[in-house]
C-alpha cells in the first residue's frame, strides 16, 4: 500500500495569515486525506485533517443538484442582470482566483469587497490617513528585542506567531530567543496569550485609544491629563515606564489585532498605534503590523489594490474603480437593502454578519463558492463545491507580512478549484454581455 | 431581571479547529453558542455553567450556554463569546463610514432563560 | 410656478444624480430636464424615467419623494436653492461650492464632504462624516456652512478646514477629528474623543463631554464671537436659550499631541443662573 | 489583425541605424521588423507622421510590494483620475501610482513599449511577477535588489568571491530578474539595527558589516561583468538627495575604473554645499565626469513640478523625505534584504530646493554631450509621473519653452545654475530618439529594441507631426506592439500582453548548500519556497548574456 502514501514537504498552510511554508504532509491518495501535518500548530492540523473529500454535488441551484457547466450558466445570467451586483470573500482562496473575480466585476460593473472589510480593514482606512512603519516577519525574528501584542490573542488565533517568528524563535540578533526579548501584552481580559508576555496591561474595555494616544503624548513630551488613568484603568507611571521601553529598545514591534479594529474607535484605534509607532522612530527603530486572518486575506488586498488601486470596498458602477468604506463595503451593501444579487467566494457571511445584512442575503440570488457546507451555501441559488486551496489547489498567497508563497498541494479533488469555476463563469458573462450588447449597437447603426 | 454586561467577541482555538471540521457541524454550533462569564457575576445571578442565558441588544437576541471564569481573567461585568450565528444576532449593522460593524465590546442585556 | 421633480418611481438599487442641481437644471426646459443622466446602479437611465417635472425654476427648484437612495443631489452645485421635500442620500452637496440646500427630512452619510461654499440646512438628522475629508484625504470641508437640526453621526467635520457646522442634537464620536480650522457646534452632546488630533478651530457644546487627557482646562470665558454664532442659529430657526448666550463657557486646549492650539468650549452649566 | 504591414510615407527616426527623418518604408511580419514584404501586403499611410521605435523606460518604479502600498496609501489620489474600461481593455485607476492595467495601458498610449521596473527585493519577486503579468502591453522586467543582503555580504566580508558570483548568480535565476540593482550600498543595517542612522561616506567604516560602500560596489561591478549580464550594475549611490553628495557619486563613478556602470537618477546625486544646509548645483562637474567617461551609463531622474511619490529601497531616505513633508510615511523592512520607504511629495515651482533639482536635470540634459549615456527618466513617481515625458521632451526640444518655464521657478535657485548662461541647446527629434529608445535599448542589452532595423521587435510609435512637442509625444496616433496594432487613431483597438524579460546567469549548484543552512537559521520561509517557479513567467524571454559566463 506503501506506494499510495505520498509526502509532501515544504507544503504551506494556509488556514490562519501566518502562512507558515514548513508543513510536512503524509497523504493516503486513497482515501483523499492528509493523515499527518508535522509542524503543524492545533488550527494547522484540523485543517489538514478535516479537509477530505466529502460527498456532495459539485454544483447546485435551489439545493438541486446540477452539472457545473448549468450552474455557470445560471450565475452568468444573474450577474449579467443585476443592477447592483457585489462580489464578497475571497481572503480564504488563491490570488489565481482572486484576479478571476476582479475580472468579472469590470464586466459586470459591480463591487468588490472582501473579508478585510469586517476583519483589519480599519486598519487600511488607517494606513491611508497616517501610513505605517513595518516590517516582514523575518525581521522581527532576527532584530525584535521589544514585541508588544495589542487587543489580539494569537496564542489561540495565530498560535505559531510566537514560536515561528516573534517570541520564542532565535534570530540574527537574538541568539537566545526569548530571554533576548521583552514581551508586552495589552488587552481588556487575560487571555491564551497573556502569560508569554513580561508585561501584562489590562486597559479598561473601550479605552485603546486613550492609552494610545497617552503613550504618544509621552513619546512626544506633550501635556497629559491625569484623569488618564482613571479613565484607561492603567498607571502613568506604567505607561512612563513602557514609554521609555520603547524609545530605548533597538528594534521595537506592535502586533495589533481586532480588539483594536472591532471596537468603537475603529480606524482610530489602529491609527493611533500606527501613529505612535511612526513617532517612536524618532528615537530608534519601531514598526507595526496588524495580525491578519485568513489565509490569504493579505494576498486579496494586495490583488485588489493593485487592479484598482484600493484595497477593499471597490465599486464599479461607473466602469472604473471609486472605493468609500462605509458605502461600497458588504456589511452596508448587505443591510441597506443595496445589492441584488452577490457572489461570495470562500466565505460565510450568512453565519457571521450582523443580523439585518444576513435578512438581506435570504432575499437576493446569491452565487456562492466553497469547499464546505455553510450557512451562506445553505441560501445560495446557485451553490459550487469547489476544491480547496493548499490542499488540492496550488496557486499563490500572502502571508499577513505581504511575502507571496508558492503552495504545493498534497491530493487531488473531483471538485473545480474556485479559479476554474470563477473562469468559466467570467466567460460566459462575458458572452451574454456582448448579446445584450449587440442589439443595441445594432439599432444605434440603423 | 435583566443585567447589563459588555460583550468581547472573538476567536478561540477550538472555533478555529471545528470551523474546519465544518460551520454546520455540531461541534462548531456548540462552540459559538457558549457565553464565558465572570464566575462572580454567575454566583450572584444564581447561574452555574451551562445554563442557558439570553443576551439582547437593541438589535436581536440570542440564547446561549454560559461558562464560568476566574476574576482574574475575565473581569466583572465581561462576557466573552466566539463569533459565530449566535453573536450576529446581537450586533448591529452601522459601520460609521467604515465596512465595519461593531463586533467587540457592546453592551448586552443578560439574563437566565427560562 | 417653481421648477418640481417629483419623484414617481421609486429607485430599485442606489441612484447616482448629480445632475440635479440648480446649476444643472435651472435653465433647461422640462423634456431637456428629463432627458439629463442618472446611474441606476450600473445602469444609465434618464430623470424622467424616475421623475416627472414640471415647471420652471425661479430661484429654487424642488425634488419631491423619499430620495433616501439617490446620492449627490447638490453636488458641486454652486448658485441657487434646492429644496429636497423628503429624505436625501448620501454625498448630499459634496464638494459644494455656493447656493443653498434644504432638506426637509434626513440626510445620509457625507453630507457636504469637501465643501467649499453655500449652506446646507438638514432638519432632521444626518448621517456620518458631515463635513468631512474622504478616506485617505485630510482636507475636509473649507468653507460654507451646514446646518443640522437634528443629530449627526461620527467623524463630523473630519479635516475641516473652515466654515460652520452646527448640529442641534447630538454629534457622534470622533467630532472635529484631525480638524484644523473652522467652527464646530453641537448644542447636544459630543460623542467620544471629539478633537483628536486637532489642530486648531473651535468645537463647541452645550453639555459635558469627556474628553481626551491630551486637552487640558485653561479658562472660563464668554467669547464673543460665541455669541454672534448663537445669535445666528437662532435667526436660522435653531432652538438656542438665553442661557447659552448669557452663559460662560469652560476653554479646554488641544490636542497636546498636535500643536495644541485647537479648543473645545464647553458650557458652564454650574455658573447657569 | 494582419501578420504583416507595410507602413509607407512616414519620415522615419532610427538612430541606431543612423536614419534621422528620412521617408521610408517599415515591413512588419509576425512581430518583427522585415527588410521586405510583397507589394500586396496591406499597407498604413502615415503620410506628415514620425515613425520611432516604442519607447524604452530605463528606471521606474510601477510594480511590486513598494508599489502596491504606495497606491493603496493615496485613495486621494486614485479618485480625481478615474481610468475607465473598454470594449477591449480593463479599468483601474491613475494618479502619481497607477493601477497595474493603467500602467501598462498608459505607457502604451505615450508610445512607450517597454518599461523597466528598478527595484525589487528578491523576497518580493513572485509579487512583482504577478503585478508585471497584469500590466497589459508592454514589455518589462525588473532590477533586483541586491546590495544589502546580509548573506552576499558575509561571504564578501570573508573573501570567499567564487562564492559570491555564484550566489549572486543564484539569486537573479531565483528571482527571474533583468539586472542587479545597487541601494545605498550597505546602509540598511544601519537604518535596521542602529536606531535609524545612515551611512554618509562611500568609505566608511562602522557600518555595522565591517564593509564599506565602496567595496561592495565594487565586487558587485565585477561578478556583474563576469556573468556577462546585458547590463552592468545599475546603482542609486549613497547619500541620495543630501547637499554636497557629488562628491559620493564621482567617487562611485570612479569606484568603476573602466568597467561600465549605470548611474540611476544622477539628477538627484549631484547636489554641491554643506550637509544639512541647502543645495547647490553640481550639474556641471557630473556631466563633465560622465562627457569625459565612456563607461557611464546614466538616467537622469528629473523632477517635474507637481506631485510626486517617492518611493526608494533608500529608507532613511524616504525618512528624511517624511520629516520634511510631515506626510503620511511608510517604512517597509524586508528581512536580510532591503528597506524600503515612501512618502507622497509634491514639487514646488517657488521651492528654492524644487526648483534647483528641477534645474539641475535640465543642466545635465543640456551639458551631457552624448546622448547615448544620458536617458530620458523621473524616475518615475519620484521625481514625477512618466505622463510627465512629453513635457520634459518640450522643455528639451523647445528652448523659448524652456525660458519661459524659468522664469516661472524660484530665482535664486536658477541663479545657482547655469541655464541662463547662453545654454540655448535644443535637442533634436534624432537625439530625443536616442535618450528614450536607441540609447536605454542599447544600455540594457535589448539588441531586437530601441530601433526599426530588420530583426528588430516590432514595437513603433507613429506620431502625428506638431510644434508643439509635448502635444505631440503626449499622444502618439498609432502604436504598434509585437506587430499587433494596439493603438490606431489615438483609441485602443485591442489588449495584448507583454513579454517578461529576464535574465538566466549560470551558476555551480553547489552554492544552495551554503545558502540553505542561512535561511533555516535567519529567513522565515522555507529555502526550497524561496526562489521563484517558471510558472510565474507566463509570457517571457530570457535575455542571453553579452559574454559566456566565467
Amino acid at each position: 500500500m506503501a506506494e499510495n502514501i505520498r509526502t509532501v514537504e515544504h507544503a504551506t498552510c494556509t488556514f490562519c495569515g501566518c502562512v507558515c511554508d514548513d508543513m510536512n504532509l503524509t497523504v493516503d491518495l486513497d482515501k483523499h486525506c492528509i493523515t499527518k501535518a508535522e509542524n503543524a500548530c492545533v488550527l494547522g492540523k484540523a485543517w489538514f485533517a478535516e479537509h477530505t473529500i466529502e460527498n456532495r454535488p459539485a454544483a447546485t441551484i435551489d439545493g438541486r443538484e446540477v452539472g457545473v457547466d448549468e450552474a455557470v450558466e445560471e450565475a452568468a445570467r444573474i450577474l449579467v442582470n443585476a443592477r447592483f451586483p457585489i462580489i464578497y470573500g475571497l481572503s480564504d482562496t488563491t490570488c489565481e482566483a482572486q484576479r478571476e473575480a476582479l475580472a468579472i466585476g469590470d464586466l459586470i460593473h459591480g463591487t468588490i469587497d472582501t473579508t478585510t472589510s469586517v476583519c483589519h480593514g480599519p486598519s487600511g482606512i488607517a494606513f491611508q490617513g497616517v501610513g505605517e512603519s513595518t516590517m516582514t516577519l523575518g525581521e522581527v525574528k532576527n532584530r525584535a528585542d521589544l514585541v508588544i501584542f495589542w487587543g489580539g490573542n494569537p496564542g489561540e488565533a495565530h498560535p505559531r506567531l510566537f514560536s515561528r517568528y516573534a517570541v520564542t524563535t532565535k534570530g540574527m540578533y537574538i541568539p537566545n530567543g526569548k530571554k533576548d526579548r521583552y514581551i508586552v501584552s495589552v488587552d481588556v481580559r487575560r487571555t491564551q496569550s497573556t502569560p508569554v508576555a513580561n508585561l501584562f496591561i489590562q486597559v479598561k474595555p473601550g479605552a485603546d485609544f486613550e492609552l494610545l494616544w497617552a503613550l504618544r503624548a509621552l513619546v512626544r513630551g506633550r501635556r497629559l491629563d491625569p484623569s488618564v488613568e482613571e479613565r484607561t484603568g492603567v498607571k502613568l507611571d506604567t505607561m512612563k515606564q513602557l514609554v521609555e521601553r520603547m524609545k530605548t529598545c533597538r528594534y521595537g514591534v506592535l502586533f495589533f489585532g481586532m480588539g483594536l479594529t472591532m471596537t468603537r474607535g475603529r480606524h482610530f484605534n489602529s491609527g493611533a498605534l500606527l501613529a505612535l509607532a511612526t513617532d517612536l522612530n524618532e528615537f530608534t527603530h519601531f514598526v507595526a503590523k496588524p495580525v491578519r486572518g485568513h489565509g490569504n486575506v493579505t494576498g486579496a488586498d494586495n490583488v485588489v489594490s493593485w487592479t484598482t488601486g484600493y484595497p477593499f470596498g471597490v465599486n464599479l458602477s461607473r466602469g472604473y474603480p471609486r472605493f468609500n468604506p462605509g458605502e461600497f463595503t458588504t456589511v452596508d451593501t448587505l443591510s441597506r437593502g443595496d445589492a441584488d444579487a452577490a457572489l461570495i467566494i470562500a466565505s460565510d457571511p450568512a453565519a457571521n454578519f450582523p443580523k439585518a445584512a444576513i435578512e438581506h442575503l435570504h432575499r437576493i440570488p446569491v452565487i456562492a463558492l466553497d469547499p464546505k457546507a455553510t450557512e451562506t451555501g445553505k441560501l445560495a441559488r446557485v451553490a459550487f463545491c469547489t476544491a480547496t486551496y493548499g490542499i488540492n489547489v496550488g496557486g499563490t498567497v500572502y502571508r499577513m507580512d505581504d511575502v507571496p508563497i508558492t503552495l504545493r498541494p498534497a491530493f487531488e479533488s473531483p471538485y473545480p478549484s474556485d479559479q476554474e469555476v470563477l473562469t468559466a463563469i467570467k466567460n460566459r458573462v462575458r458572452e451574454l454581455l456582448n448579446k445584450k450588447a449587440k442589439p443595441k449597437e445594432a439599432r444605434k447603426a440603423a | 431581571m435583566a443585567e447589563t454586561m459588555l460583550l468581547v467577541a472573538g476567536r478561540t482555538s477550538k472555533q478555529g479547529t471545528s470551523l474546519s471540521a465544518g460551520k454546520l457541524k455540531e461541534e462548531y454550533l456548540g462552540v459559538t453558542s457558549t457565553v464565558e462569564m465572570n464566575a462572580d457575576d454567575m454566583t450572584r445571578m444564581g447561574l452555574k455553567d451551562g445554563d442557558a442565558v439570553r443576551l439582547r441588544t437593541s438589535v436581536g437576541e440570542t440564547v446561549v450556554q454560559c461558562k464560568g471564569r476566574k476574576a482574574t481573567d475575565l473581569p466583572a461585568g465581561m462576557l466573552f463569546i466566539a463569533y459565530g450565528p449566535p453573536s450576529s444576532q446581537l450586533m448591529g449593522s452601522d459601520t460609521a463610514g467604515s465596512g465595519m460593524p461593531l463586533s467587540k465590546n457592546f453592551t448586552v442585556q443578560v439574563e437566565r432563560a427560562a | 410656478m417653481s421648477l418640481t421633480l417629483a419623484l414617481r418611481v421609486a429607485p430599485q438599487v442606489p441612484m447616482e444624480a448629480e445632475a440635479l442641481t440648480f446649476d444643472r437644471v435651472a435653465d433647461l426646459s422640462e423634456s431637456d430636464i428629463a432627458a439629463l443622466p442618472l446611474l441606476h446602479g450600473n445602469e444609465k437611465a434618464a430623470v424622467g424615467d424616475f421623475f416627472k417635472v414640471s415647471g420652471r425654476a425661479n430661484g429654487e427648484v424642488h425634488l419631491e419623494g423619499d430620495l433616501g437612495r439617490v446620492k449627490y443631489l447638490g453636488a458641486g452645485m454652486s448658485r441657487g436653492r434646492l429644496v429636497i421635500h423628503g429624505n436625501a442620500g448620501m454625498h448630499l452637496g459634496s464638494a459644494m461650492i455656493g447656493g443653498e440646500i434644504l432638506v426637509k427630512g434626513n440626510a445620509g452619510d457625507w453630507v457636504g464632504p469637501e465643501m467649499l461654499g453655500g449652506r446646507i440646512i438638514i432638519t432632521g438628522n444626518a448621517g456620518h462624516m458631515v463635513g468631512s475629508a474622504h478616506r485617505g484625504g485630510t482636507i475636509g470641508m473649507r468653507g460654507g456652512e451646514i446646518i443640522i437640526h437634528g443629530n449627526a453621526g461620527n467623524e463630523t467635520g473630519n479635516g475641516m478646514r473652515n466654515g460652520l457646522i452646527a448640529i442641534g442634537g447630538n454629534s457622534g464620536d470622533f467630532t472635529g477629528v484631525n480638524m484644523r480650522a473652522g467652527t464646530i457646534m453641537a448644542l447636544g452632546g459630543l460623542g467620544w474623543r471629539s478633537g483628536a488630533g486637532m489642530v486648531r478651530g473651535s468645537i463647541v457644546s452645550m453639555q459635558p463631554a469627556e474628553l481626551l487627557p491630551t486637552f487640558s482646562y485653561d479658562c472660563d470665558y464668554r467669547p464673543v464671537y460665541l455669541r454672534l454664532y448663537l445669535l445666528y442659529l437662532r435667526e436660522l430657526g435653531m432652538a438656542v436659550e438665553d442661557a447659552w448666550i448669557e452663559g460662560e463657557y469652560r476653554r479646554y486646549s488641544g490636542d497636546s499631541v498636535e500643536l495644541n492650539r485647537g479648543e473645545i468650549l464647553l458650557l458652564n452649566r454650574q455658573k447657569l443662573s | 489583425m494582419p501578420d504583416t504591414l507595410r507602413i509607407v510615407n512616414g519620415r522615419v527616426y532610427d538612430p541606431a541605424n543612423g536614419i534621422d527623418g528620412e521617408v521610408r518604408d517599415i515591413c512588419i511580419s509576425d512581430g518583427r521588423i522585415v527588410a521586405s514584404l510583397p507589394q500586396d501586403a496591406p499597407r498604413l499611410d502615415v503620410n506628415g507622421m514620425a515613425i520611432l521605435p516604442g519607447g524604452v523606460d530605463i528606471h521606474c518604479h510601477i510594480a511590486g510590494a513598494k508599489v502596491n502600498l504606495a497606491r493603496k496609501l493615496q485613495p486621494e489620489d486614485h479618485r480625481r483620475d478615474p481610468h475607465p474600461s473598454t470594449a477591449v481593455t480593463r479599468s483601474g485607476t491613475g494618479g502619481i501610482v497607477p493601477s497595474t492595467f493603467a500602467t501598462g495601458y498608459r505607457y502604451a498610449a505615450l508610445g512607450y513599449t517597454t518599461a523597466m521596473e528598478a527595484a525589487v527585493p528578491p523576497l518580493a519577486a513572485r509579487h512583482v511577477l504577478e503585478e508585471l503579468h497584469d500590466t497589459p502591453v508592454i514589455d518589462k522586467g525588473f532590477y533586483v535588489l541586491l546590495a544589502n543582503n546580509v548573506f552576499l555580504h558575509r561571504l564578501l566580508r570573508e573573501g570567499r568571491r567564487e562564492e559570491f558570483r555564484n550566489a549572486v548568480a543564484w539569486w537573479i535565476n531565483a528571482a527571474k530578474a533583468y539586472a542587479v540593482k545597487l541601494v545605498n550600498p550597505g546602509a540598511d543595517e544601519l537604518w535596521k539595527g542602529q536606531r535609524n542612522t545612515n551611512i554618509s561616506s562611500i568609505d566608511q567604516t562602522g557600518t555595522g558589516i565591517d564593509l564599506t560602500p565602496r567595496q561592495i560596489i565594487r565586487s558587485f561591478i565585477d561578478v556583474v561583468e563576469e556573468l556577462g549580464l546585458p547590463h552592468p550594475v545599475h546603482i542609486h549611490c549613497n547619500n541620495l538627495g543630501h547637499s554636497g553628495n557629488w562628491q559620493t557619486t564621482l567617487e562611485t563613478m570612479r569606484t568603476a575604473g573602466e568597467s561600465r556602470l549605470h548611474m540611476a537618477h544622477i539628477q538627484f546625486h549631484s547636489y554641491g554645499g554643506e550637509p544639512g544646509k541647502n543645495p547647490t548645483s553640481k550639474g556641471p562637474e557630473i556631466a563633465e565626469y560622465i562627457n569625459t567617461h565612456p563607461n557611464i551609463t546614466t538616467d537622469v531622474g528629473q523632477v517635474m513640478f507637481g506631485k510626486a511619490t517617492a518611493m526608494t529601497a533608500d529608507a532613511p531616505l524616504g525618512y528624511m523625505l517624511r520629516n520634511i513633508s510631515h506626510n503620511k510615511w511608510i517604512n517597509a523592512d524586508v528581512e536580510c534584504e532591503s528597506g524600503c520607504g515612501i512618502v507622497p511629495f509634491t514639487y514646488q515651482e517657488k521651492v528654492y530646493v524644487h526648483a534647483l533639482q528641477w534645474a539641475i536635470g535640465l543642466e545635465l540634459f543640456l551639458l551631457s554631450k552624448d546622448p547615448w549615456r544620458i536617458m530620458l527618466s523621473t524616475d518615475h513617481p519620484n521625481g514625477g509621473s512618466f505622463l510627465k515625458y512629453p513635457r520634459l521632451i518640450r522643455l528639451l526640444m523647445d528652448r523659448d519653452f524652456r525660458n519661459e518655464e524659468i522664469q516661472k521657478v524660484n530665482p535664486r535657485a536658477i541663479k545657482k545654475t547655469v541655464l541662463l548662461d547662453n545654454l540655448d541647446r535644443q535637442y533634436t527629434l534624432n537625439e530625443i530618439a536616442i535618450i528614450t529608445r536607441a540609447a536605454p535599448a542599447r544600455a540594457l542589452g535589448l539588441k531586437h529594441k530601441g530601433h526599426l532595423g530588420a530583426g528588430a521587435d516590432a514595437d513603433i510609435t507613429i506620431y502625428e507631426e506638431n510644434a508643439d512637442k509635448e502635444r505631440m509625444f503626449n499622444a502618439p496616433r498609432y502604436v504598434i506592439k509585437d506587430g499587433r496594432m494596439i493603438i490606431a487613431d489615438y483609441e485602443f483597438r485591442t489588449d495584448h500582453e507583454g513579454r517578461l524579460l529576464h535574465v538566466a546567469p549560470a551558476y555551480d549548484a553547489a552554492i544552495e548548500q551554503k545558502l540553505h543552512p542561512f535561511f533555516d537559521d535567519y529567513y522565515s520561509i522555507e529555502f526550497a519556497n524561496y526562489p521563484v517557479a517558471d510558472s510565474y513567467l507566463h509570457h517571457h524571454e530570457i535575455v542571453p548574456p553579452v559574454k559566456a559566463a566565467v
